[in-house]
């Protein structure tokens, strides 16, 4: 019996397992860090940073829904500099891999960010989170508009240089996800992250009035997961060379696998946690038992399966 | 830096016995050797719903007491109210079934090293964690009187045991159905001014933690409140359990009620702002 | 203790009850009509009709997801004679109002099938499904392109005259929903549908191909439900005037009144049916509960009851 | 024009007993008068997962044999296979425990008005409802043989009693671990040719009821067999269970096989084009 290969890269970043945490799902790391060895994991894709340090919105934050939850955390964090006093230094420490994912109000916050992790050591590529409001387009959220994405991309790519991947993360809250997709690969992005949350809200009956402090709120969780193997399906076809990381409800080996057979390169894990500190193991072992037993020798084969014709 | 308690640890617990109590249900569970690692304060956090539940998020629950007997092991008690379906759902749960559980988790109420007159208010389910404190308290030589408040008589929980280790009970309802009529915060004023209380330790809702935070504020009375704020994960990993607190530079900053609380100093939460943007 | 007024209005159509069965999800009516009179509830919204007969897309047409479900009909029907011939008279004869959903493939398919439906006599109100591939642009859906909605709804306003009111159905897959409800009111729509079902995908992991046999389908039920109440929230925030037929994930009294309180006039109930044939009765008398217990006297004064300031 | 089983009704309906048989669980449910309105070949239609339950769907099984006795009432028998998680969940329901059913539901084997020699062919546990047919076949006269198949012993079923009311019963298994090995397809030419079979009953997986329908193809053999398509609502209203079958003036249309079926003419459903589009 051959043993799997289980790695994957995404750009030029390679890591030893596909699954990794989600952006916003995992804190500074530290946290899981009681429920497993950090290091066992594909890596650590840390909360967006900003610039500056944000309180982020008011309370109630959360809301439960079918199958899922809403969120409007609002990008609540400490900002860059401390990030990078605290956080990078722990997580290096731990030997984890990490993914800094980065969100900024302007085409400009995004540069800056940029610039300021180049010379980090021990990061293994930038996740650009574009679901974010534009304060210099009406708060008009940057992934919903292609040129937005299109030029926030393009200044990381440029402020960045060819050494760090990017993945550019996206919205699925867009008519046409394949065009904003393929806008951010020609203006630099390595590889792609779907789906961020999508939009929703839930009336709290007891006030007949929003029950989020932020009104509205990102759905995430089992719930959204046909929303997402669609993306990454749209996607892969369109444009197979790219590598996708993929999030949206995955919670089990099974549900990685569909990701993969759509597409994906990698799996992120966020609401899952919230529910099992360990989902990300879990996932990470029921993947790997899953492809062994269907005869793959490699992740790498499974990636995209499902876009092969019937008969193969 | 906060972080999250370093005992937690997540086990499948079985439950030895469910009890109604008024419209409370208590539930003992076993949980083994963590028992001895729980302080009051501490919560705890429960999958609810099953295999094929549509709930994705955890529980939060006030570890009432903890014993640790030769016979069934360390347990835990939990006071329930059946509030919405995942709570409605871990109440009809019986004897022999077993709970996911992470615990213990947050922080626990601050020991005084003196042996200091101290004020323990609770409402509703609130008064759940107070006993156990209590008894702590008591052994530490403390003068401990207790408030206990509720709309109504089935919302109080005072369970007689737990009665021992407190040396004056006071209850309070809206209606009058039980003790006095009105606030479980009326007398409060009276008492600090009448005796040397130190410290109120307070668990409840938040509209009476923030009432007590008026009552005390520029007093010498320190309180020590176990805050509740709608929690997604409770380890710490989704920020949604925030709390508006004064940090010691004079800045506010919002902080996860489920490490760097429940327990919390009610002097520094900043009441007025708990649900508006900073 | 007052009675309360559970009526409601689509445009200048008045219903008894705010309660509609969804498009798609009640057949011709006479299968539910063996669970409960359809006179009882509000109206029944018939499956979408085309001017021709369809075999709709091949098996299998349905997923189940975590509180959801995919499905992938492709429009299965008899065509408008063998529909005016059969289903409507059915219909007319149980007193049950009706609103006729229809469906094109062309801008002139709809006006073609409004001319005919314009003399049919019974009929409450007009529901036009838009989220259908426009043969003439790529197949590109309607509802995704501001421009071909607006024309189908135009096209149909101007066959039907002033007589029956019109109800746009809007896909929520879409960048900027407001807009397209802008753009279709304008050409002439009384009252809007929220929300058809969200693009989705599942991959069976025996086969590692995508699970239904149209690939994507249309997800459903209390999954989506929180983007359905968005959807309404922010269109009704936009054009307060503007009716609202809402549907997504409506299973029960609650979750009609938090639609109701984000703008909703009424409330179709599709996949909840499918589990419970008896689940628009029970919205039904769970929603007047509802309404009586916090005191309304009538639906209307509940309808946007979210918008409010908190103060009031 | 096909309209939904004029019998069904939704009904709560409590499990009198649920056994394992082999890899199967045979269930009893009291669904009182309703019993004596099911006919072999109808089906039911459940809900899953409870209350909190992500499943949305009902499940759909068939009716393997009703029963009127005076002490229970009417019941009827369901062999479940533990296949995803709503079926593993009905498999685990207990005595005592209550489901939502809507029965009877689809339509029936139709049964020769004449005493003749008829051929029963189940797969899995689609020769559930075949033992119930027996005995109304039996009990008219007419000659039963039966064939049972599966890839394996533990998924035949076949209880003592069924097997009384036919005249000869053979079993296949694909790995030979009971009865013949090979397909329980194999036999069915030369029986055909050997006897004067004139109509084959079959229930099972679609690549055996497709394989009958080229046996019996262009042969006098009635071909009735109950389909299996995945079922969103069962009661006809959503156009999930389709099947594409040719119609009296040649066309081929899309049928609803709950309400059409499950039990269909097998000559006329369109073996090839079944999840083609048309
Ligand atoms: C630290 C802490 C200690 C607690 N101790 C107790 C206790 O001892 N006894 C007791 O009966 N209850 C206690 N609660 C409240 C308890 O967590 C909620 O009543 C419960 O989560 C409601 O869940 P539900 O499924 O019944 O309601 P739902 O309304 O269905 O819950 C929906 C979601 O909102 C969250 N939520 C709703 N209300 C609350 C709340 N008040 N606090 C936190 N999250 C909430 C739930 O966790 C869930 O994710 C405590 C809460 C916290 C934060
Ligand atoms: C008319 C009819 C009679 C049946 N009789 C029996 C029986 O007697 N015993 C038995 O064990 N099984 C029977 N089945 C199959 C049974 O319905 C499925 O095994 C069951 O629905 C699977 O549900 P699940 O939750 O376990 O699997 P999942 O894979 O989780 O089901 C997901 C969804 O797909 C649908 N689905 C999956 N497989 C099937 C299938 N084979 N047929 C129809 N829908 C499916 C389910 O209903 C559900 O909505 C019958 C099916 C039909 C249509
Ligand atoms: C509480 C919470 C906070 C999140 N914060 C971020 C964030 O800061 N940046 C980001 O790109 N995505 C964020 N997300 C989105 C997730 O990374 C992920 O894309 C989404 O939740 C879907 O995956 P899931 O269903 O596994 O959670 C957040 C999600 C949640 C639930
Ligand atoms: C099986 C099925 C068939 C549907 N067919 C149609 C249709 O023909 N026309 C239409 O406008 N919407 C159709 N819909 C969408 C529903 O009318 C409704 O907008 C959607 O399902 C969301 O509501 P629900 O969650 O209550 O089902 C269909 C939905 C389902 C599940
Ligand atoms: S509940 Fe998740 S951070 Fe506190
Ligand atoms: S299962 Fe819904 S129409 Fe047959």
């Amino acid at each position: 019996m051959s043993t799997l290969d289980f790695s994957t890269t995404l750009g030029n970043a390679w890591f030893p397992t596909p699954t990794f945490t989600a952006s916003g799902c995992a804190s500074s790391g530290r946290e899981l860090a009681q429920f497993f060895d950090l290091a066992s994991i594909g890596g650590v894709v840390t909360k967006s940073i900003m610039s500056k340090a944000r309180s982020g919105r008011p309370t109630p934050r959360m809301a439960e829904t079918p199958s899922g939850m809403l969120n409007s955390i609002g990008l609540q964090g400490p900002g860059l500099d401390a990030f990078l006093a605290k956080d990078i230094p722990y997580l290096v420490e731990q030997k984890a891999r990490i993914i800094v994912s980065i969100a900024g109000e302007t085409v400009e916050e995004y540069s800056t960010l940029a610039r300021k992790l180049r010379a980090v050591s021990g990061i293994s590529a930038l996740e650009v989170n574009i679901s974010c409001p534009n304060v210099e387009n009406r708060g008009l959220v940057f992934a919903c508009d292609p040129e937005a994405s299109r030029r926030v991309i393009d200044g990381v790519r440029r402020t960045i240089g060819g050494e760090l991947p990017i993945i550019a993360k996206l919205s699925p809250d867009v008519t046409d996800l394949v065009s904003i997709a393929r806008g951010v690969v020609d203006a630099g992005a390595d590889a792609l992250a779907l789906i961020n949350t999508v939009l929703g809200m839930v009336i709290n009956l007891d006030t007949m009035r929003p029950h989020l402090g932020g009104k509205t709120g990102g759905l995430s969780g089992p719930a959204i997961r046909p929303i997402a193997v669609r993306a990454v399906y749209q996607v892969h076809a369109a444009m197979p060379q790219v590598p996708i990381l993929a999030m949206g409800g995955i919670s089990n080996g099974r549900d990685a696998l569909e990701m993969i057979a759509a597409g994906a390169s990698g799996v992120s894990i966020g609401t899952a946690s919230f529910g099992n500190p360990m989902a990300i193991i879990a996932v990470q072992d029921e993947l790997k038992a899953l492809l062994t037993a269907k005869g793959f020798n490699s992740l790498r084969q499974a990636i995209g399966y499902a876009h092969r014709p019937e008969s193969e | 830096m906060s972080t999250i308690n370093k005992n937690a640890a997540n086990v499948r617990a079985t439950i030895v016995s469910n009890k109604r109590v008024g419209q409370y249900f208590q539930l003992i569970i076993n949980i083994g050797e963590l028992a001895t690692v729980c302080k009051p304060g501490n919560f705890v956090a429960i999958n609810v719903g099953g295999a094929n539940s549509r709930m994705v998020l955890r529980r939060a629950f006030a570890i009432s007491r903890v014993s640790t007997s030769a016979i069934s092991g360390g347990t835990m008690e939990l006071i329930v109210a059946p509030h919405g379906q995942g709570s409605k759902w871990l109440c009809s749960q019986v004897e022999g079934d077993e709970l996911d559980v992470i615990v213990p988790l947050g922080t626990a109420f601050g020991i005084p090293t003196e042996p200091v007159h101290v004020l323990l208010v609770g409402g509703g389910y609130g008064s759940a964690p107070l006993f156990g404190l209590a008894e702590l308290l008591n052994a530490r030589g403390c003068r401990v009187d207790m408030l206990l408040g509720a709309s109504t008589a089935a919302k109080i929980y005072a369970p007689m045991e737990g009665k021992r280790a407190v040396n004056s009970l006071r209850i309070y309802t809206e209606d009058g159905s039980m003790g006095h009529k009105g606030r479980v915060t009326d007398p409060i004023p009276e008492m600090i001014h009448d005796s040397n209380i130190a410290v109120i330790y307070s668990c409840g809702p938040m509209a009476m933690l923030s009432a007590i935070d008026s009552i005390t504020r520029g007093s010498d009375v320190v309180h020590q409140c176990a805050v509740e704020e709608s929690m997604a994960c409770g380890i710490g990993i989704c920020m949604t359990c925030v709390l508006p607190v004064e940090q010691e530079d004079g800045t506010v900053a919002m902080l996860r009620t489920c490490i760097d609380g429940p327990v919390m100093d009610g002097s520094v939460v900043q009441w007025e702002k708990v649900g508006k943007a900073l």
